[in-house]
């Protein structure tokens, strides 16, 4: 990995950042999006941000601990620590850009009222987001999940299922295409949007909306991660500076429309 | 050739096989009738086409150009449906054999009988006395690779059987059998013709095999045909270069240069130790040249026939003819030798 | 020792054990199964049809049609699994009724295998010995005749090895069942592998799969060999020992 | 139809495809032409010893070693492919300095298709005719020289068929490269397809992918029949028409 | 046999398959003792266990019991590194033919040599020759599949011949040639026997071959030698039923049986039309008997054999002999006959 670490370690801080280039991994979408905006903010300063896109959640974390990018922006915090604590990975947040509020969203059956006994609810299937999902079912009054079950929290923690729902694990970004199978879904803001969902008008219930909400948005908020010590590196600094530019946040609100949420 | 409706008629057929290094015309104009019940012997060189001509017979090597008629009908205008009911009137015995490896020796023979739709009990049954007829019942279990190259030889013969055909192909049926096994096969194919009418057509490089059962032969020379006729006629009196060669491969007899008159004398079954051409000059003090002979006995009796040169003097050799011609089971003809 | 059967860990994979893993034994087997019976119904027909309608094949079929397939097949081929199981989703509704689970995946499944199916049975076919073929067709074989009693026979051994070959392939398939909610031991591997870090389901669920495939694959050539009647060598020494 | 190229859906297309389309088919092309070549030098000598190596063989190597290539093939096939691509990234940094991208994807492509070529290779030798490798054993032929001048050439249309399939199957795997930050065509019909919906993109990509895979498989058939010196039949009709 | 050292000794060599239906004795006891130079014949009914014979000599079969001695070493106790190098002297000529489909006839003929590691060129020359000697220049470049079933043979044969082998064995090379070529290859074999001291091994089906060619035969019978000796003592007597089967076809002739003395007339290229037994008949007034004959005539001069059988009266047969002897160009030798 000397690659990324000699393009990526800048030279004494006080140079100038002129033909830096940055490796930076995302996520697809909304992730690698708002990154490609904050590269053009980059260029005008000779900054070369090269986004490299992963369709899973652990390599890119996997990448940075091991100097193929430099950042990382795809998670949030919890995730991360969890990652650290389980991998023995050293990567630290340095901002926190933006939030998906997980929304349920209604599919054969329109209000929770009718949700009948033994329902399909279709979650994400990946680590922290089920177990966010989970909690926000149980916000709803759904399930109990068992006590202290945090982000590990998968459907074997469920303690009480009073509708003996069928909770289905899936890939996040097939959620939507899968309304029609199930009664109900929990859906990241995001993919919601391409689904043509709209977290104001269809969520039933929102991240946002339930008494842990603001918290979840401070919790969840997705971040920029890099290795322990990079934290000050000058390439970084400015990678952040552009991502909480005005330009971003314009680009997110227009693009969005609330179902990513700017945290700065 | 007979005045009969020949069963198998070849017009004109050609055939040209395109290769690397150009095309290579392994048939050429061949017109060949052969009538129903014939036994029809083929001959000639490695390579001058004999495989191919059987192969052009039931369409699996489409002519050139040409046709063939079968029982009538142009084979090489037939629908496939018709084309595949023509075929299971002709069985092919394959130079290659071309069994099935996966199948046993039984399941082998019952092969052209379930295409047929015979029912596989009574195919079965009939499997098995082809088994037995070609000596292999003991390997109806057996897989082909299994078997010697012989008695795949006769497998393919025993399927080739199976399905009563009208005419029987046999490309080089006996090659790789002993000479009894040979000749009981050529017993069991002439048994089949007098008693069936089969027709046959045999491919074979033993002229004792022509000589034996057959009653035409064509003989094929680079993809024409050289001579064609009966077998007597075309082997008594060779009129090619290419006929010379296959029926006398250390060249011609001398004295069919030297004596006029040639007479084949076959043995039908006399008893062989008579003395004949002995007595012929004791009796008659004619000397006469024995050309060549081929002479078995059988329990006793002698067959085979041999080919006599007269002298020249018009009187002895006629006193000659008239002696033998004397003999029990004996029968002479004089064989016609013209001088090109 | 005891203190792993205690550690968090060995509890948690316990739990998943005894709530998961004979489900999901069950569905990797009954999916791969069933996945692999219907492509082989859809497949080897069309991969006889890839050799048998050949120009010069036993049943020539027109050349456009056979132009044709062969494009369909390697578009299929061609389209990335998951693509392809998403397209195929509309079809596992109408169906199994349902575009989610382990029985959704089937359709997909079929859909992906078939084509790789097909060009086995066209690479297996494409070895049958040409003068047995003739000999079928002297006999006034139909082609039909030809394909089932001969081409398939005379192949058997090869198109048992492709069937282990493709059991194995359709069971890697099925291991991204997780992305439309289904199933399966691949599914395990992945989720907890991947997400969770459990590993010892991970390895537990690899472990299976690799029993899985190890079985279907002797299975398979043993097979292979057993109906192989060209060579007698190997059956015979292996008795004589 | 102006509307539609004016509308925001295909102005996306456009930036995309201009900013990453032909680096995409390179990608494409290079990672699954470079596993291929790899996947056969380690496959091809396998599958080569999973024939010659048995008890009756022409190199017949231990039994038990031979069991322990049976089992370690059986694993790799069975270990779903996400799995593997992990387990290998190690193994990609040690080789190609990066455990993300494309190049990163080389390893484990490899690993992941070489015990599916070796199956291949095992099944088309198989079919060489017994008769000839005893021909070359009785003119005192090594082991090597029978594998070389026998075996390989006499199956070299079945392998070449098998090279075309193997090229679309590990085309195939290298769809999940994005998994790794990785690139090329299939992540892009996924990434488009499945994660920005972007459906022009996403069929412009099936497309390309479509004409490499019958690219290939044209071109490996051809050669396959143009190889096969067996039935002149097909050569011979082709050319007189 | 001969006091030399034998080059191939077969020491009670027994071959046995396991088939679905049990055991199959192939070869049972099997004592043979081949001379260097010794054109050995094997004979025996399809399916007597010949070609099993020869794979055991080589070794593509191995032996149940008993062990192969090749040039004074044990082929079944050596390692695989010394039966290669002794394969390399041991030419084998294919039922089968076997040829390698996918190379050209030429690169077939060469495949022997790149084997032995002969020069690329060097090879391609030697490979040219053979085509020459085989006949078949023209299709250097045609590959297997585009030859017919006796050009296949040619290829194979020229193949066997390539790397110079000290044995040849021969299973049925001449099965599916005509006469002709037939006789030019055996020419061939006794030619380079003659001038380099190959030793042939020749399964055949045809006794004509074995009488022309060869010096000693062993008779197969169900996978036991039945009879083992020089082809004129086995030949003119054989002793078994098995041999009698072979050697006569039709059954003995039936004079063995009347005649006390027989004799074996070769005609050495003397003038075949000199009617020699009807000038015994006339000169000497004796009647001798043709048991059989096989005479043919190369160039105006004769060859062959006649089997004659003498009168009963001691005295008749004694001039009849000494009138034989006297002829030029004929030699004669009583042959043993005895009542078992
Ligand atoms: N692989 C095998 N498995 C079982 N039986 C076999 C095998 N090979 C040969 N046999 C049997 O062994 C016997 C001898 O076979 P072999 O090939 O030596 O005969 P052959 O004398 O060469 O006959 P032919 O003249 O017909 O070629 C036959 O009965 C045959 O069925
Ligand atoms: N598929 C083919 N392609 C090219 N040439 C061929 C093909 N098949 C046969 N030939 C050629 O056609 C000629 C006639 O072949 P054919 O097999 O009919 O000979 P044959 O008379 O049966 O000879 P044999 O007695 O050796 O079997 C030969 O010169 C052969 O090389
Ligand atoms: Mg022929
Ligand atoms: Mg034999």
């Amino acid at each position: 990995g000397t690659n990324g670490d000699s393009e990526t370690k800048t030279p004494e801080s006080g140079d100038t950042l002129e033909g830096t280039t940055i490796k930076v991994g995302a996520s697809p979408t909304p992730h690698a999006e708002i990154l490609a905006v904050a590269k053009e903010i980059l260029a005008e300063q000779g900054i070369t941000l090269e986004i490299v896109e992963f369709s899973d959640y652990v390599q890119p974390n996997t990448a940075t601990e091991s100097g193929d990018v430099i950042a990382n922006y795809f998670q949030h915090k919890p995730y991360l620590d969890k990652f650290n604590n389980e991998n023995g990975t050293h990567l630290v947040s340095v901002a926190a850009i933006h939030y998906e509020p997980y929304g349920l969203y209604p599919g054969k059956t329109a209000t929770i009222e009718k949700l009948p006994d033994g329902a399909k609810i279709a979650v994400p299937n990946d680590g922290s987001n089920e177990a966010r999902a989970l909690h926000l079912l149980e916000a709803a009054g759904l399930i109990t999940l068992k006590e202290g079950a945090g982000l590990n929290a998968t459907k074997l923690d469920i303690v009480e299922n009073p509708k003996n729902l069928d909770i289905i694990e899936m890939e996040a970004a097939q959620l939507t295409g899968t309304l029609t199978d199930v009664d109900m879904a929990v859906i990241n803001g995001n993919y919601a949007l391409q689904g043509d969902l709209s977290a104001s008008d269809d969520a039933l219930i929102l991240e946002d909306t339930t008494e842990a909400g603001s918290e979840a948005a401070q919790t969840y908020s997705n971040i920029i991660a890099v290795k322990e010590g990079n934290e000050n590196d000058p390439a970084i600094l400015a990678l952040v500076e552009a991502l909480k530019s005005d330009k971003v946040r314009d680009f997110i609100n227009d693009t969005y429309n609330g179902a990513v949420v700017p945290m700065f | 050739m007979s005045s009969e409706k020949p069963i198998i008629e070849l017009r004109d057929v050609g055939k040209t096989f395109q290769s690397a290094d150009g095309e290579l015309v392994a048939l050429e104009g061949v017109n060949i009738g052969i009538d129903e019940g014939d036994i029809f012997g083929v001959i000639g060189m490695s390579g001058a086409g004999k495989s191919t001509l059987v192969r052009c017979i039931n369409l699996l090597e489409r002519p050139t150009t040409g046709s063939v008629i079968f029982d009538g009908q142009d084979l090489t205008a037939m629908t496939p449906a018709e084309l595949r009911a023509s075929r299971r009137e002709i069985s092919m015995i394959f130079q290659q054999f071309n069994l099935l490896m996966q199948r046993t020796c039984l399941k082998n023979i019952c092969f052209p009988m379930e295409i047929a739709g015979v029912k596989s009990e009574d195919a079965k049954k009939r499997a098995m006395e082809l088994l037995e007829i070609v000596g292999l019942q003991d390997k109806a279990n057996a897989y082909p690779a299994q078997l010697s190259g012989g008695q795949k030889q006769r497998i393919a013969i025993a399927r080739a059987l199976a399905s009563d055909p009208k005419v029987l192909m046999c490309d080089e049926a006996t090659s790789a059998l002993d000479p009894t096994t040979t000749r009981s096969i050529l017993a069991l194919i002439k048994d089949i013709n007098d008693r069936l009418g089969i027709t046959a057509i045999i491919i074979t490089h033993e002229m004792a095999v022509i000589e034996e059962i057959c009653s035409h032969v064509a003989i094929l020379d680079g993809g024409r045909v050289a001579e064609i006729g009966r077998v007597e006629d075309i082997f008594s009196n060779p009129q090619t270069e290419a006929a010379r060669k296959l029926v006398y491969p250390d060249g011609m007899p001398v004295s069919f240069l030297k004596s006029e008159r040639v007479v084949r004398i076959a043995f039908n079954g006399g008893s062989s130790y008579e003395p004949l051409i002995a007595s012929l000059a004791i009796d008659c003090g004619v000397k006469v040249n024995i050309l060549g002979a081929d002479t078995r006995n059988v329990g006793g009796k002698a067959f085979g026939t041999m080919l006599i040169g007269l002298p020249n003097d018009p009187d002895e050799a006629e006193k000659a003819v008239a002696y033998i011609c004397r003999q029990r089971d004996v029968t002479c003809e004089e064989v016609e030798y013209s001088h090109d | 020792m005891t203190e792993f059967f205690q550690s968090e860990l060995w509890q948690e994979a316990v739990k998943i054990f005894e709530a998961e893993l004979i489900s999901d034994i069950w569905q990797t087997i009954y999916s791969t199964v069933l996945s692999t019976l219907f492509a082989y119904i859809i497949g080897l027909p069309l991969g006889v049809l890839l050799v048998a309608g050949e120009e010069d094949g036993v049943m020539p079929i027109p050349r456009w049609l056979m132009n044709a397939l062969n494009v369909v097949i390697n578009i299929l081929r061609s389209v990335p699994f998951l693509i392809l199981m998403i397209i195929a989703l509309p079809l596992s509704r109408f169906i199994v009724g349902s575009g989610i689970g382990t029985p959704a995946m089937i359709p997909p499944l079929i859909i992906a295998a078939f084509p790789f199916i097909a060009r086995l049975v066209e690479s297996s076919l494409r070895e049958t010995d040409r003068g047995v073929i003739e000999a079928a067709q002297s006999m006034g074989a139909t082609p039909m005749q030809i394909i089932r009693k001969v081409m398939l026979p005379e192949a058997m051994p090869s198109l048992i090895s492709g069937a282990a070959l493709a059991f194995a392939t359709i069971m890697g398939y099925g291991a991204m069942a997780g992305i439309i909610g289904g199933r399966g031991l691949g599914f395990l591997a992945i989720n907890y592998g991947l997400y969770r870090k459990i590993w010892i389901v991970k390895w537990a669920a690899v472990i299976l799969l690799v029993v899985l495939v190890q079985i279907f694959q002797s299975a398979g050539t043993k097979l292979a060999v057993k109906s192989d009647k060209r060579i007698t060598q190997i059956t015979k020494r292996r008795k004589t020992r």
